[in-house]
């Protein structure tokens, strides 16, 4: 785990030309989680690594998106001109993810009952499927599109090809999500450097801008919830729009990294990010600037995927993409979600 | 210098005791559901709206919900469902079985909850359940074993 | 000068009232008493809170990503909601994490929480989950070490020690008693010293039960606010945020206090004097004891907060202990620590390092009550303790910071 | 219908969580775990700009900065400068079973170690008087074939009598 943090750290840190050593970062955000890491304080065992001895550092326990959003809030309140945001995590290590997130659930209403977080996507792909009319079929090309974008990255995980008779053989886990529909157990890490703009300019001659950042929560209660749509994701993605003064957000962006651990939330969360309206005819349009790396389905761990997604974002708009790179990238859009069935959303808005 | 082939795998566990309390409104539909085999909601006072499963206030606007007990159910409507077809040691019956989103009669949410009885082929948005109670009840929201069709 | 786009008050608290055992609410319902009660003491309603920031310590509770849960009764429902956790530091986290949020510009008013539920898991247990799991875990005792006792015992004498730390502890509880939201309240008096010396239990060598921190069930909430709003608020007199400093360590030394050595062999300084170099470097403060009125320190154990009394305050020798045994860190004392009776009487450990600054805030108010420290309390100093000896240190002030 | 009175019998639920484990090494773990169990030795390592010794070996040295790539033996005998007698008995969150008390463990600056860096382990005595710093203490290897990588393949310090 230590091993994992420290290469993303150095490649930062050589990429910046940040002294880890001196003065140089003024606090460390880190994102990881105490129950996949089945580790009380999981920052303590990384302080050494992300070069936070003698030094600040605080933990976002949520997806790392949020790590975004907090280290700029960092920078901007004046306290730091430099903030390494360094998120892990290693779902390896439980060998079954499901008794973690299952530990999300109330002890009384919602765990007797046997939710995790794949039951309660299970329930969502339900209502959002069926409000649509999106089948199964459209779902299989989909998740297919997006292996071979993922087939271009050689930072995902999952790269293997995959034809509709493959994911026709994928067994069904939870209807209507089968295995091929559902993110692969995942390790890794991602770390970012955050800066005041006079030491961006320092740092890089390509610096990205956050323009816009934008976080809500929905209710905890499944049953509380349209669980086709989702109120939380409109109300962080309004608050970014509006904080990046993006009007019409359909055409806005270049590249759009949305975290998507089960397939059917490309979708939905394309049309609650207002990037369509009809969500089923989107399946069918043009998606090569939804997910070029493939997105999380690929195989990001969940904790840290929308601190993936920004780093993907990150590297478009720098034209540093390699194959899966979309041409002259201009403006971003990120985005990572916790809890069962998307109930946090956090929405980011890069710019050149 | 370490190599990577110095690296192994050590299989072990992690394990902790806890004890839950349910709280005095938790408390409250629990032993209903163990004394009275009945369902209760709690009805917001000003907005009328019934929220199951109980809780304290209204998070949108903390109002305190807990003067007003309804009685909901026994019967409902499935507004929607998923077959797990996946095996953990936390589930309530053997794989596969239906996990439904209910919405008890007089309730304006809805309650996640095994259905069984049926083939689950059958299983449908806007399908009429009913609550099967436990025979040995426990207050645990399993003193509801399982909805059934109606 | 701490750097700092705007300033930041805190222009309301809440908190629970602290038990062992609180069996008549859950998780989300505990954190609304607090969440409630800064409400009300800012006399805002929920609309005008902007966003939110909460942290506590899952594997006390046994809950996976709680703040999920938590939105039953944290108020986050519809807004920004961001959990942060560092262990003991957490609540003092969760302080740093709102006023930046606000100074940032993000948010206007932002609701800081922490929370915990210590009787839903095994506190001991839950602390030495943090030790490496190939190395370390089978060792650790949770939080517990005599080795904070033997480090003082050794260097000012086993009678002279011993005595100082429990009188320490007897000022404490004498604080507790005034305070209605603390947890534990003994009655102890300076003549049980003797017999506590002997006969409270030990618990790791020197370290006896009766000075060791609680384990509570209980919640803190306190409101920012920049200061346009907290000039339209203004229900209570602002308490301004001067300055937060956070200092982490590597784990490897795990909670022993053995000491380590920096680069050159030289013996390294604590978390506990660098925050502490570092805050009153940044903010003009020469002669810490005399420039600050009150301290509310994270003291885990009668021993450490007997031991940190001389690192915060930047002194040397036996000043600390003298300090004790003449009574000034007593309410009435010249150095007033813990009028609250601090975290050996009260303990819920997510929310504990959020009191420390909740306690300094009502303090500056003049609201403390019957622990209200007998003088005019313009600059209050607070701390966090948590993960391997990891030091968060907070300054609040009666004046509104300089721009 | 009058109001329901809230119950005054409280529910709770007892829980033990149980979460099989896969913990990877990595390399440098892994170096001294193998070290312990195939050669009975204890591999520190150390940071290339301040050549202080790390044991257990971590990645990096956190003063400095820098991958700490270097190992050295160290030990099996050192010197104590610390130690805990623990009266209070936890529950262990490798078995969740409580452990039995009392007993010791010791920080150990072991022979060669720079820097003053210690080792933390079980110290065997039954004698809690007996403890005090530095005394001469020495690492009690597992007997072969029963040795498996892990922590444990030490199974303690003990004392060195007659050893300043």
């Amino acid at each position: 785990m230590q091993g994992m943090c420290w290469e993303v750290v150095q490649h930062v840190v050589r990429a910046t030309g940040v002294d880890l050593a001196g003065e140089d970062v003024g606090a460390v955000v880190s994102n990881s989680d105490d129950f996949f890491d089945c580790r009380t304080i999981s920052d303590s065992a990384i302080t050494d690594v992300v070069g936070a001895h003698f030094k600040c550092e605080e933990k976002v326990a949520q997806d790392g998106a949020q790590a975004v959003y907090y280290g700029y809030a960092n920078v901007a309140s004046g306290s730091s001109d430099v903030v390494l945001v360094a998120g892990h995590s290693k779902e390896s290590q439980v060998g079954d993810r499901n008794l973690i997130t299952h530990a999300a659930f109330d002890p009384f209403y919602t765990r007797p009952v046997g939710l995790d977080y794949l039951a309660a996507a299970a329930l969502q792909a339900d209502a959002f499927l069926r409000r649509f009319g999106i089948t199964d079929a459209d779902l299989a090309r989909l998740v297919c599109q997006q292996r071979a974008k993922a087939a271009r990255n050689p930072l995902a995980n999952e790269r293997t090809p995959l034809s509709p008779a493959d994911v026709a053989a994928s067994p069904m886990l939870a209807d209507p999500l089968r295995e091929a529909y559902v993110y692969p157990p995942s390790d890794g890490a991602v770390a970012m450097i955050l800066a005041s703009e006079d030491r961006a300019r320092h740092l890089t001659d390509k610096p990205v801008w956050i323009t816009g950042l934008g976080s809500s929560i929905d209710s905890f209660f499944l049953g509380d919830r349209d669980l086709s749509e989702s109120a939380s994701l409109r109300q962080a993605a309004g608050r970014a729009y509006r904080m990046a003064n993006i009007g019409q957000p359909r055409t806005a962006f270049d590249v759009c990294e949305l975290s998507d651990p089960y397939a059917h939330q490309l979708p939905l969360w394309a049309w609650q990010l207002g990037l369509t309206e009809d969500p089923r005819q989107w399946l069918s349009g043009d998606l090569a600037r939804f997910n070029p790396s493939g997105g999380s389905l690929a195989g990001t761990p969940q904790v840290v995927s929308g601190l993936a997604r920004t780093a993907e974002a990150v590297l478009q708009l720098r034209n540093e993409a390699g194959e899966r790179q979309i041409p002259g990238a201009k403006r971003a859009l990120a985005h990572g979600t916790t809890g069962p069935a998307g109930q946090q959303h956090c929405v980011v808005v890069l710019e050149t | 210098m370490a190599a990577e082939s110095d690296a192994f795998v050590v299989e072990g566990t992690f394990a902790l005791p806890y004890n839950y309390f349910a709280g005095r409104v938790g408390s409250t539909w629990l032993v209903a559901l163990r004394d009275e085999q009945k369902i209760y909601g709690v009805r917001h006072p000003q907005t009328g709206k019934v929220f199951v499963p109980p809780r304290q206030v209204d998070e949108k606007d903390f109002t305190d919900l807990t003067g007003d007990w309804v009685e909901v159910g026994p019967e409902g409507r499935v507004t929607g469902f998923t077959v797990i077809r996946y095996r953990e040691p936390y589930q309530p019956l053997p794989v596969p079985f239906g996990l439904a989103l209910i919405q008890l009669d007089g309730a304006d949410t809805s309650i996640v909850h095994v259905v069984r009885g049926e083939d689950l082929g059958q299983l449908s948005v806007g399908r009429r359940v009913r609550a099967v109670f436990a025979r040995e009840r426990k207050a645990t929201i399993l003193d509801i074993a399982h909805f059934a069709p109606v | 000068m701490p750097r700092k786009t705007r300033p930041v008050a805190i222009v309301g608290v809440g908190q629970t009232r602290h038990s062992s055992h609180r069996e008549d609410v859950n998780q989300p319902e505990l954190i609304h008493e607090a969440v409630r009660r800064a409400i009300d003491d800012a006399g805002v309603s929920l609309d005008d809170i902007d966003a939110v920031v909460t942290g506590n310590m899952e594997m006390f509770e046994g809950t996976h990503q709680p703040d999920m849960w938590q939105v039953l009764g944290n108020g986050a429902w519809g807004k920004p909601c961001l959990r942060v956790s560092t262990g003991g530091t957490t609540g003092a986290t969760v302080f740093g994490a709102a006023d930046n949020l606000v100074a940032s510009g993000l948010h206007d008013v932002v609701l800081a929480i922490g929370f915990e539920k210590q009787q839903e898991g095994h506190t001991t247990g839950g602390i030495t989950a943090m030790a490496d799991p190939l190395w370390a875990r089978h060792l650790q005792t949770g939080a517990l070490t005599g080795m904070a006792a033997l480090e003082v015992i050794d260097e000012f004498g086993h009678e002279r020690a011993r005595r100082a730390a429990m009188r320490y502890r007897v000022i404490m509880d004498q604080h507790a008693a005034k305070n209605p939201n603390a947890h534990r309240r003994f009655n102890l008096s300076f003549d049980m010293i003797d017999d506590l010396m002997q006969k409270s239990p030990p618990l790791v060598g020197e370290l006896r039960l009766i000075h060791m921190c609680s384990q509570s069930d209980g919640a803190g909430a306190m409101i920012f606010a920049s200061a346009e709003r907290a000039a339209a608020i203004n229900r209570r007199p602002p308490v301004w945020v001067q300055d937060h400093v956070t200092v982490h360590r590597e784990e490897t030394l795990s909670l022993s206090g053995v000491p380590t050595y920096d680069a050159h062999g030289k013996l390294e300084t604590t978390t506990q004097r660098r925050a502490a170099e570092i805050l009153f470097a940044r903010n003009g403060i020469a002669r810490p004891s005399e420039e600050i009125d009150v301290f509310e320190m994270y003291d885990p154990s009668a021993w450490w907060g007997l031991s940190w009394i001389r690192d915060f305050l930047l002194l040397e020798g036996d000043e600390h202990l003298q300090m004790v045994e003449r009574g000034d860190i007593a309410i009435e004392g010249r150095f007033p620590i813990n009028p609250s009776g601090g975290v050996t009487a009260t303990n819920p450990i997510g929310a504990t390092a959020l009191l420390r600054p909740l306690e300094a805030a009502l303090q500056i108010r003049g609201d403390a009550g019957a622990h209200q420290v007998p003088r005019t309390v313009r600059k209050a100093l607070a701390s966090g303790f948590g993960g391997t000896l990891w030091t968060v240190l907070m300054l609040l002030s009666k004046e509104k910071p300089d721009a | 219908m009058p109001p329901k009175p809230l119950s005054e019998e409280l529910i709770h639920r007892e829980h033990m969580a149980r979460f099989p484990q896969r913990w990877s090494t990595g390399p440098v773990m892994g170096k001294f775990l193998k070290a312990l169990r195939d050669e009975k030795r204890i591999m520190a390592n150390v940071c290339p700009r301040c050549g202080r010794s790390q044991v257990p070996p971590r990645e990096v040295c956190a003063v400095c900065r820098v991958a700490a790539t270097q190992f050295e033996e160290v030990g099996p005998a050192g010197t104590l400068r610390n130690f805990d007698v623990v009266y209070y008995a936890s529950p262990d969150p490798v078995t969740g079973q409580s452990r039995e008390v009392p007993y010791a463990t010791a920080y150990v600056e072991l022979d060669g170690a720079k820097g003053g860096a210690t080792f933390w382990h079980e110290l065997h005595e039954t004698d809690m008087t007996k403890l005090r710093r530095g005394l001469r203490v020495r690492a009690v290897f597992e007997e072969d074939g029963k040795r498996t990588g892990a922590i444990t393949d030490i199974k303690y310090f003990e004392i060195i009598e007659g050893e300043a």
